[in-house]
């Protein structure tokens, strides 16, 4: 009956920093914002919430650079289940941006006056809202919770065509497949709870530290914990989902979805590896060694096949989450944790400067074209010269060709895997190199439809690119260059990134 | 070192001033050909004129050492800074791309290829410079890899858009070898670089520190570095790709292809992986001598088979980089000069050999060897000029190409100390063997081609009488320096050894030859 | 020739002079000239023959006036002293420790044959300026025959084999140029094709041998000497420091001569010299029969200590070159009867006397192959100079003895006589050069004790005056035939380009060429009725010049500083008497002290009892052709056509001749057939059918392999490896499809399953 | 207590929902097959709290709760949505993409 007399300990109120909460207030008063503006608004004054969202996001900028430069770097809260470190300020800063481009990429999709429909901001601000938790969270609860927070809309948008079919079915797949393996991954998280009796990570991890006995329940639970993130990373064979969902959901969705959520993903799975599980490393290595390989593999010869470049994207995507496993497969060796940190966070930011722009120039093709077959883009340097350029540099920075962004961030993850001077990090490492050369096997063919292909119908009127579009081009493509040219900026910010109460060896 | 350091800008500028010229050419409208074809003949002769300004400025005495040194923060996280400098190796090369570049402009400024677009096309030119000068100054690892791969998108869409009928696949041939031997080479970059204590990129501080490396682990470091060279040499099991990208690639293409790009590879080796690696270079060296002479006569024998003429010079190539090689594998300075001298050569030679084959083409819109003949009657200097480089290319004596060919295999008769002296004698056998062969094919593709009465005009549609004019004017100006070059270096090789051979035998004391 | 002084003190300097200090101007003069023609030529009046002329003129003068300063220098000589050669040298270029040096080596042996080449490159010059006017590319042939002088006189010179090898590789070059000069008929550019591969071949030889001979000379040259492993000098003086290893030596010296093998046409290579015919006559005369083709024999002379102790020369039994030798005297002796083209009678017999030339070095008769070179240029130049007037002026630029030549006696005199005298010259009639030289080999091979060769050399000598008669008779006797009988002219053979000079030539017949031609072949014959007397032996010691002059003393000399200067002065240290009775001092065996640079040769003693058989030897080959060739073609011109066909054919000739003549019919059975026919038949097939076929079966099966290679490993395992890692990738592709069935179910499933069996396999290992 | 049954239960719960969702094709039946599963993390969830005397356990339950109504809103709702558009809730009959 002791329980019960816990039960009756009495209930101090928690200590608050809204400073370090800032950044999700504002974006939960921005989104509350949109929701009210589209009640009151007709119709044609809707384009107002794709300004208010983007400005939100922006104003939501503000205090996260503000706490970067706050002397205080660590801000804990709810007794550590919530924590504001240089790692969460980044990843965050990296969603609201990701987010903000998203939100451009939206806007002008949306003035072809598809869905003319303020739910679609405030779920699209709602998902960001998650990722921001996401980031701070450091219990299994609140990690819980905000993944279901940043799924949830997630479900929703993808299925946001609701007369396609096809986006139906995107949204259906996702939704069950997500939730299947967020229930499983409770599994593991109930487990994981018994075993260490906390939810809150740091606990687990110092617990398993101080016992030191290590139980195949335990091994279970992180094999299941870490599954529910393998999905969400659509790392293979978790990744049936997101060719589907990302072909059939609407391309700036798509779009969110292969840079926000996979990131959001990622940002858990550190968290976990480095806070919970890391003297587990003997169970989580092989598997994401294996996992890293699949994906890379299989990712890359199913691309190999697509003649829809979404779908295309979609498989690359894939193999991308492949080579930011690829640290983490050595993560747990000593002295390879925080370059395989570093590696993880420098790839997230590239790969989505440089997808996002991918998505930015499909989405500025479709327009013309209306269509999603690789071969539409046949003769496109000819009549567009720019976007054929710039495609050409994303496609390029995705296949790691200097000086483009790609290559620094694959290089990091390469020497991450080396420094470790195992076995298996040099094994990994020659799998990614073969798989970055099959990569370009079908990020060359889209380019070699661009520059030396004929135009398939002999249409060569020039495309005209929408301002918001235009300026997400610009600072996709400026980023993936300054990257490439300068990685020490890029590689500034990834070095910032430790994680509080993460147990380093 | 403080003065060899002084206006250390001078690299920076060289190499990156076409980047400048291409950032003007973007921002030009896209109709004004004239306008883009002055800019950038105006910018690769800047470029040259910087190029020729730090020649000058070079202290020839101290070849040995690396000059203009700039060490400048790029990548401070990862220890990788952006070092660069030349010493005698890197020089000669450094200016041969410069005026490889200007004299390709030069040509295209009448000879745009199909399907025209100048701007991009100038455009690419100019990034491929930048990223070949960028190759020889490097003095850092990363930095290295970054100019290496650099080259790889302009050339391949070079190929792939102004090539001929089988561009795409040749285009995406090249790129995925070259990248293939890149990934692997970057793998071995890392693990030279933790295996060194993960202290610094620069290539003269793992030439200090490599040596200490285990043995076994330097040969598979090296192996990883030889895949990533030997694929750029191109050396024997990888040169497919060669012909293919040659052959369909425009004449311009094939020229900077030829004299520069393959230089790549033989420099990677000379610069970093003999000296940084010794032990596992004395291991490899048989391996790559073989492959080398394997390379000569396969590559003879290739050309003999073949029925196109470009298809044929691209197969010489492999014979001439096949001496490049055995020169190198030799680990003597004498062979390595012989190497460094033969890459140059080979640079003018074959280089001009794809100009004639581009006018060739041009006037006869055809290069079956068959349906060539009587050059010297229709257009004698053509004619001339290409017996002239047949000649150079078979390793006349008196002409560049012999000085590259014969000290190679000379040195072939005693390659350093530790390494097997028959088999290098038999090597050296067989490489003069190939000299024979070389004789064969070119003598015989002159023959036919230049000698003999001209085919009626019928075999091609136009009527010859006002196609097969002879060598313009745009033509000579491009040419006359080659093969100046090709002569002046023919008489006195001593131009350019005596800035090698400080340097090569710096670089290759750790050998003691 | 020992020469041996009774007490050792130092010698004065030698007398030394302008031209030898400067003899390396002579082959920069045409070097300058060629460039200067190539250039300008066309815009001058004479098309750039008269830079061409003009500086072969200078390169003579400069010559002759070395050579006259050679010869005070070997007067100022002590009697016995080493007369050292004037030697300059700078360096060219340096890399990685070796030193490639540049420079003049003048001795005796330049001496001579920078003499002859520049003088024949002078006449033939002059000659061509008439033979080939209006010529489309005269301006080229020009400039090509100065290039070929400047290479042939800079390899004369060059003091080390770098060089060396380079004046050989630009005479390989333009011989290919010169041969294929009217390159419109396609056989002329296959032969110039040929010529260069083959001479190619042997130049692996070279290379090989240079570098052998640099790695293992180059350390004991440095110490003892201050040169370079490269330097004629240096290896000359290793190869008798009794220092080499004798395999070593041994395979350098056979990889040196299968190049000279190459160059000079000897036995297995010989095959593109008559084939090079088809270049124009002042080229046969020039590079194919007087100075290029010697080229090989050159070397082994100039290296001839290599080859004597890498050879063993003077052992036992024969040596390589020796036999070599002797074949090619008989094999192309033979080939000579059957000919009907008299360039290719020529060029047979040049072979045949080159085989003599390789013979006497092998036999150790150094000084007279050297002097054979001297003389065998001046006569052969003239006979094929005289060729050339004849197809010039009296047979339409045709060849063909049998169908369009002879009686031209009556119709160009002075071509005949100067033919007649270098025949006899050729044949080594006695007071004409070629006596004095051929017959100082045989002589002194069969005193070195070789005699079987000396046997093969008399054979060759009787071969040579029988085939020699038969196509000075076909030529110059019985009646006039097809063109020269001033018929039609039919396929040109040196048909070059059809200029107006020729338009009026043959309105009127055969006549005789003009001055241009003429005076050439006099000033030749003269010199081969002469040239002969610089060493002639039957009148004693004092007329043997050549001796003097041309051949180093080998005296034993100690180098007091590292030499490479010119004319420095040389401490002579003597052997004492009684080391002077060991078979040589500067032999094979080793000195104790000092170098040397020239092994200890006998001399044969002239004893005219010898003479007397050679000469009736070769009176009697004259008699037994000239009646043979009286009876055949004279006696029956009407139907020789007919003739020609028996002669080629056994049975016809059997029936024809049974039918007509039967004396004749007698002679042409018994002897014909019986002797020359099978034979001579014999080596020619032999040498179309073997060697000619080895040669074409060589390239085309390399062809062939190369072919197969291409297609096979190329293209299909190397090629197909890459390309079919693609397709193997997309398969995989295919493959792991499936899993993408786009079922929810089945999704999920996987999803599950794969998550089951990490943590199955997981919780196995880890606990 | 009997805290092996409870976690027995749980498990037995788990392995049925997984059977659900990989065995049904309707799509409200395997919404409830998730139910399931997340009913047996909660009985996990629980009787780990009382065992160890933590109140985390509690806490997680009525969050998995929530969420799980929410889930399955939202998941009805595009069950509706396919509904409306293909007239059937097998998901079987969504494979309109695939490869």
């Amino acid at each position: 009956m002791q329980h019960l007399n816990i039960l009756a300990a009495q209930w101090v109120a928690p200590t608050i920093d809204y400073f370090g909460l800032a950044p999700e207030l504002v974006l939960a008063g921005g989104l509350c914002i949109v929701l009210l503006v589209d009640l009151f608004i007709d119709e044609r004054k809707k384009w107002l919430l794709s300004v208010i969202s983007s400005f939100t996001l922006l104003a939501a900028m503000v205090p996260v650079l503000m706490l970067g430069l706050s002397e205080t770097s660590v801000r804990s809260m709810f007794d550590g289940r919530y924590v504001v470190d240089n790692f969460s300020l980044v990843v965050k800063s990296l969603f609201l941006l990701a987010g903000y481009v998203v939100v451009l990429l939206s806007s002008s999709h949306i003035e072809q006056g598809e869905y003319w429909r303020g739910e679609y901001w405030f779920l699209l601000l709602t998902s960001l809202l998650g990722m921001l938790m996401m980031a701070s969270s450091r219990d299994l609860v609140s990690i819980f919770v905000a993944l279901e927070f940043l799924s949830i809309p997630a479900y929703m948008l993808a299925a946001w065509r609701k007369r396609d079919p096809k986006s139906n079915e995107a949204g259906v797949k996702y939704f069950m497949l997500g939730v299947f393996a967020s229930a499983v991954m409770l599994y593991g998280m109930s487990l994981m709870y018994g075993v260490a009796n906390s939810t809150l990570l740091t606990d687990i991890g110092a617990k398993v530290a101080a016992t030191g006995e290590f139980s195949a329940v335990h091994a279970l639970a992180v094999v299941f914990v870490i599954v529910g993130f393998a999905f969400k990373v659509s790392a293979v064979p978790f990744h049936t989902w997101a060719p589907d969902t990302y072909e059939g959901a609407p391309t700036p969705v798509t779009a969110f979805l292969s840079v926000a959520s996979k990131a959001a993903g990622f940002v858990a799975l550190v968290v976990l590896l480095y806070t919970a599980f890391p003297l587990a490393q003997d169970v989580w290595q092989p598997l994401i060694w294996v996992l890293s390989a699949l994906t890379m593999t299989v990712g890359n010869v199913l691309a190999l096949k697509q003649h829809n470049i979404v779908r295309m994207i979609a498989y690359s995507s894939i193999s991308q989450g492949g080579f930011v496993l690829m640290p983490l497969a050595v993560a747990g060796l000593v002295g390879s944790g925080s370059t395989a940190l570093r590696a993880v966070v420098l790839y997230m930011i590239v790969y989505a400067a440089t997808n996002l722009g991918v998505f930015a120039i499909i989405l500025a093709v479709s327009n013309k074209t209306r269509s999603g077959e690789i071969s539409s883009y046949g003769g496109l340097f000819s009549y567009a010269p720019t976007l054929g350029v710039l495609m050409t540099i994303f496609l390029a920075s995705l296949a790691g060709i200097p000086p483009l962004g790609g290559w620094i961030a694959k290089f990091v993850a390469f020497q991450s895997l080396i420094q470790s001077q195992s076995n298996w990090g040099y094994a990994l490492a020659l799998v990614g190199a073969v798989n970055s050369v099959i990569a370009f096997g079908y990020y060359g063919n889209v380019m070699r439809e661009i520059w030396m292909r004929p135009v398939p119908d002999g249409d060569v009127t020039t495309i005209s690119v929408p301002g918001s579009l235009r300026l997400a081009l610009a600072i996709t493509a400026g980023a993936t260059l300054l990257f490439g040219v300068l990685p020490g900026v890029g590689l500034h910010f990834a070095d910032l990134a430790e994680i509080a109460g993460a147990i380093t060896r | 070192m403080n003065m060899l350091q002084e206006n250390n800008w001078l690299l920076s500028v060289g190499t990156f001033l076409p980047m400048f010229g291409v950032v003007v050419l973007m921002l030009m409208p896209k109709a004004q050909d004239q306008a883009v074809k002055n800019v950038a003949l105006i910018t690769s002769i800047a470029t040259l004129a910087v190029g020729i300004y730090t020649a000058f400025k070079f202290d020839f005495d101290q070849a040995e050492k690396l000059q203009f040194v700039a060490d400048a923060q790029w990548i401070s996280v990862i220890k990788s800074s952006y070092l660069i400098g030349v010493d005698g190796i890197s020089l000669p090369l450094y200016l041969l791309s410069m005026i490889i570049t200007l004299l390709v402009v030069i040509y295209s400024l009448d000879h745009v290829p199909n399907p025209g677009k100048p701007k991009a096309f100038f455009a690419l030119l100019l990034v491929l410079q930048t990223g070949m000068a960028g190759t020889f100054i490097a003095q850092d690892l990363i930095l290295f890899f970054v100019f290496f791969e650099l080259v790889l998108l302009p050339m391949f869409f070079l190929i792939g858009v102004w090539g001929g009928e089988q561009r795409q696949y040749a285009s995406i041939k090249f790129f995925l070898y070259t990248m293939f031997g890149s990934a692997l080479m970057l793998v071995a970059f890392l693990a030279l670089f933790f295996k060194t204590g993960a202290e610094s990129f620069s290539i003269p501080y793992l030439i200090e520190n490599g040596g200490s490396i285990a043995k076994n682990v330097q040969i598979w470091i090296f192996a990883g570095m030889f895949v990533g060279f030997a694929v750029k040499v191109p050396m024997f099991p990888f040169h497919t790709w060669l012909p293919d990208a040659h052959t369909q690639a425009p004449t311009q293409g094939s020229v900077i292809l030829a004299a520069i790009l393959l230089k790549l590879g033989t420099y990677g080796f000379v610069r970093i992986a003999l000296p940084v690696l010794p032990d596992a270079a004395r291991e490899w060296a048989p391996y790559i001598g073989g492959l080398a002479v394997i390379g000569i006569i396969y590559g003879a024998l290739g050309c003999l088979a073949q029925t196109d003429m470009k298809r044929l010079i691209a197969f010489s190539s492999v014979a001439h980089m096949g001496f490049v090689m055995l020169g190198i594998s030799t680990l003597t300075s004498f062979g390595v000069n012989a190497a460094m001298f033969g890459m140059v050569a080979h640079g003018l030679i074959t280089g001009m050999l794809f100009f004639i084959a581009g006018s060739v083409k041009e006037r006869y819109h055809t290069l079956e060897i068959s349906k060539l003949g009587g050059m010297l009657t229709t257009m004698p200097r053509l004619g001339w000029i290409f017996g002239f480089c047949a000649m150079a290319s078979l390793g006349l004596p008196g002409l560049a190409g012999f000085w590259g060919e014969f000290p190679a295999i000379l040195s072939a008769y005693n390659p350093a100390e530790g390494l097997n002296q028959t088999v290098f004698r038999v090597f050296m056998v067989i490489a003069a063997l190939g000299t024979v062969l070389a004789a064969g094919y070119l003598l015989w593709m002159f023959q036919r081609i230049a000698f003999g009465t001209a085919k009626d005009s019928s075999s091609h549609g136009h009527s010859s009488s006002d196609e097969l004019h002879d060598v313009t004017t745009f033509e000579w100006i491009a040419w006359t320096p080659l093969l100046l070059g090709i002569l002046v270096l023919g008489i006195l090789p001593n131009l350019l050894f005596s800035v090698l051979d400080p340097a090569v035998q710096a670089t290759l004391s750790v050998f003691g030859g | 020739m020992n020469l041996f002084a009774k007490e050792s003190e130092v010698l004065a300097p030698l007398a030394t002079g302008w031209f030898l200090e400067h003899a390396w101007l002579i082959p920069v003069v045409p070097a300058i000239a060629f460039a200067l023609i190539i250039l300008i030529g066309k815009r001058l009046p004479m098309k750039g023959s008269e830079l061409g002329v003009l500086s072969m003129v200078a390169s003579l003068v400069l010559s002759a006036g070395a050579a006259y300063q050679w010869i005070q220098r070997v007067n100022s000589a002590a009697e016995e002293q080493f007369v050292t050669p004037v030697i300059k040298s700078w360096s060219w270029w340096q890399s990685g420790g070796l030193d490639f040096g540049i420079g003049q080596h003048i001795d005796g042996l330049s001496i001579v044959v920078l003499f002859v080449v520049a003088f024949i490159s002078t006449l033939v010059q002059i000659y061509s300026l008439e033979y080939l006017r209006g010529d489309r590319r005269y301006t080229h042939f020009f400039a090509a025959l100065t290039l070929f002088s400047g290479g042939m006189l800079a390899m004369v010179l060059a003091d080390n084999m770098i060089l060396f090898l380079l004046g050989w590789e630009i005479m390989g070059l333009c011989s290919f140029l010169l041969i294929g000069h009217w390159w419109e008929e396609d056989a002329n550019s296959r032969a110039a094709l040929k010529a260069f591969f083959t001479v190619r071949v042997g130049d692996i030889g070279l290379l090989v041998g240079i570098s052998m001979l640099y790695f293992s000379a180059n350390e004991w040259t440095q110490e003892n000497l201050g040169v370079s492993g490269f330097s004629i000098r240096g290896i000359s003086a290793w190869a008798l420091s009794g220092e080499p290893n004798s395999t070593v030596i041994m395979i350098a010296a056979i990889a040196l001569f299968i190049a000279s093998i190459g160059k000079s046409g000897q036995f297995p290579l010989h095959t593109w010299l008559p084939d090079a015919m088809a270049g124009p006559t002042p080229v046969s005369s020039l590079l194919h029969s007087s100075t290029m083709v010697v080229a090989g024999v050159f070397l082994v002379a100039r290296l001839y200590p290599v080859f004597f102790v890498g050879l063993d020369i003077l052992g036992s039994g024969g040596n390589l070159i020796m036999i070599i030798g002797g074949i090619t005297i008989v094999i192309s002796a033979a080939l000579a009867f059957v000919q009907n083209d008299i360039k290719r009678v020529l060029a047979y017999s040049t072979v045949s006397q080159l085989g003599y030339m390789m013979l006497g070095l092998g036999a150790g008769a150094w000084l007279p192959a050297v002097f054979h070179i001297f003389t065998h240029a001046f006569f052969k130049a003239c006979l094929f100079l005289g060729a050339g007037s004849i197809s010039h002026s009296a047979s339409h630029h045709s060849f063909d003895m049998k169908r369009d030549m002879g009686g031209l006696r009556k119709v160009m005199p002075i071509t005949f006589a100067t033919w007649i005298i270098s025949t006899l010259a050729l044949c080594g009639v006695f007071p004409f050069s070629g006596f004095f030289s051929k017959d100082e080999i045989i002589d002194n091979v069969g005193n070195n004790g070789y005699n079987t060769f000396m046997i093969i050399g008399l054979l060759g000598a009787f071969m040579t005056a029988a085939y020699m008669t038969r196509a000075t008779y076909l030529t110059f006797f019985g009646e006039p035939r097809g063109a020269s009988a001033g018929h039609a002219t039919h396929d040109a053979h040196d048909a070059h380009a059809t200029h107006d000079a020729h338009a009026i030539n043959d309105l009127h017949g055969p006549h005789e060429s003009g001055l241009l031609i003429t005076v050439p072949l006099m000033i030749l014959s003269v010199l081969a009725l002469g040239s002969g007397f610089l060493n002639a032996t039957p009148f004693g010691e004092s007329w043997e010049r050549m001796k003097l002059w041309v051949e180093p003393r080998a005296i034993e000399v100690v180098v007091d500083a590292p030499s490479g200067g010119p004319g420095e002065s040389l401490i002579v240290n003597l052997p004492s008497a009684e080391e002077s009775h060991s078979k040589s001092v500067c032999g094979s065996a080793t000195p104790e002290t000092g170098v040397c640079y020239a092994p200890q040769l006998q001399h044969a003693k002239f004893k005219w009892s010898k003479a007397m058989i050679s000469m009736a030897i070769v009176f009697l080959g004259i008699a037994i052709s000239w009646i043979m060739s009286l009876l055949l073609f004279t006696k029956r011109d009407p139907r020789l056509v007919g003739l020609t066909q028996r002669v080629k054919v056994l049975g016809l000739g059997h029936n024809f001749l049974v039918k007509k003549y039967y004396l004749d019919h007698l002679y042409e059975k018994v002897i014909v057939h019986s002797v020359a026919h099978p034979i001579s038949r014999a080596a020619y097939w032999f040498n179309q059918n073997i060697l000619d076929g080895i040669l074409h079966g060589f390239a085309k099966s390399t062809r062939t392999i190369s072919d197969w290679v291409y297609k096979n490993v190329d293209q299909r395992v190397v090629d197909s490896t890459v390309n079919n890692s693609a397709t193997f990738t997309k398969s995989v592709g295919t493959a792991a499809q499936p899993t993408q069935s786009g079922k929810v179910s089945q999704y999920g499933a996987l999803l599950f399953s794969a998550a089951a069996i990490a943590a199955l396999v997981l919780v196995i290992i880890n606990t | 207590m009997y805290v092996n049954q409870f976690l027995f239960l749980a498990s037995v719960l788990f392995c049925i929902g997984v059977y659900g969702v990989i065995a049904r094709k309707n799509a409200v039946l395997i919404l409830m097959s998730i139910e399931l599963i997340l009913n047996s993390v909660n009985i996990n969830l629980l009787t780990f709290a009382l065992r160890n005397g933590s109140t985390d356990g509690h806490t997680f339950a009525l969050y998995i709760i929530a969420v799980a109504a929410a889930e399955v809103g939202v998941g009805l709702g595009l069950v509706l949505l396919v509904y409306r558009n293909k007239k059937t809730i097998s998901v079987d009959d969504l494979s309109e993409m695939r490869g």
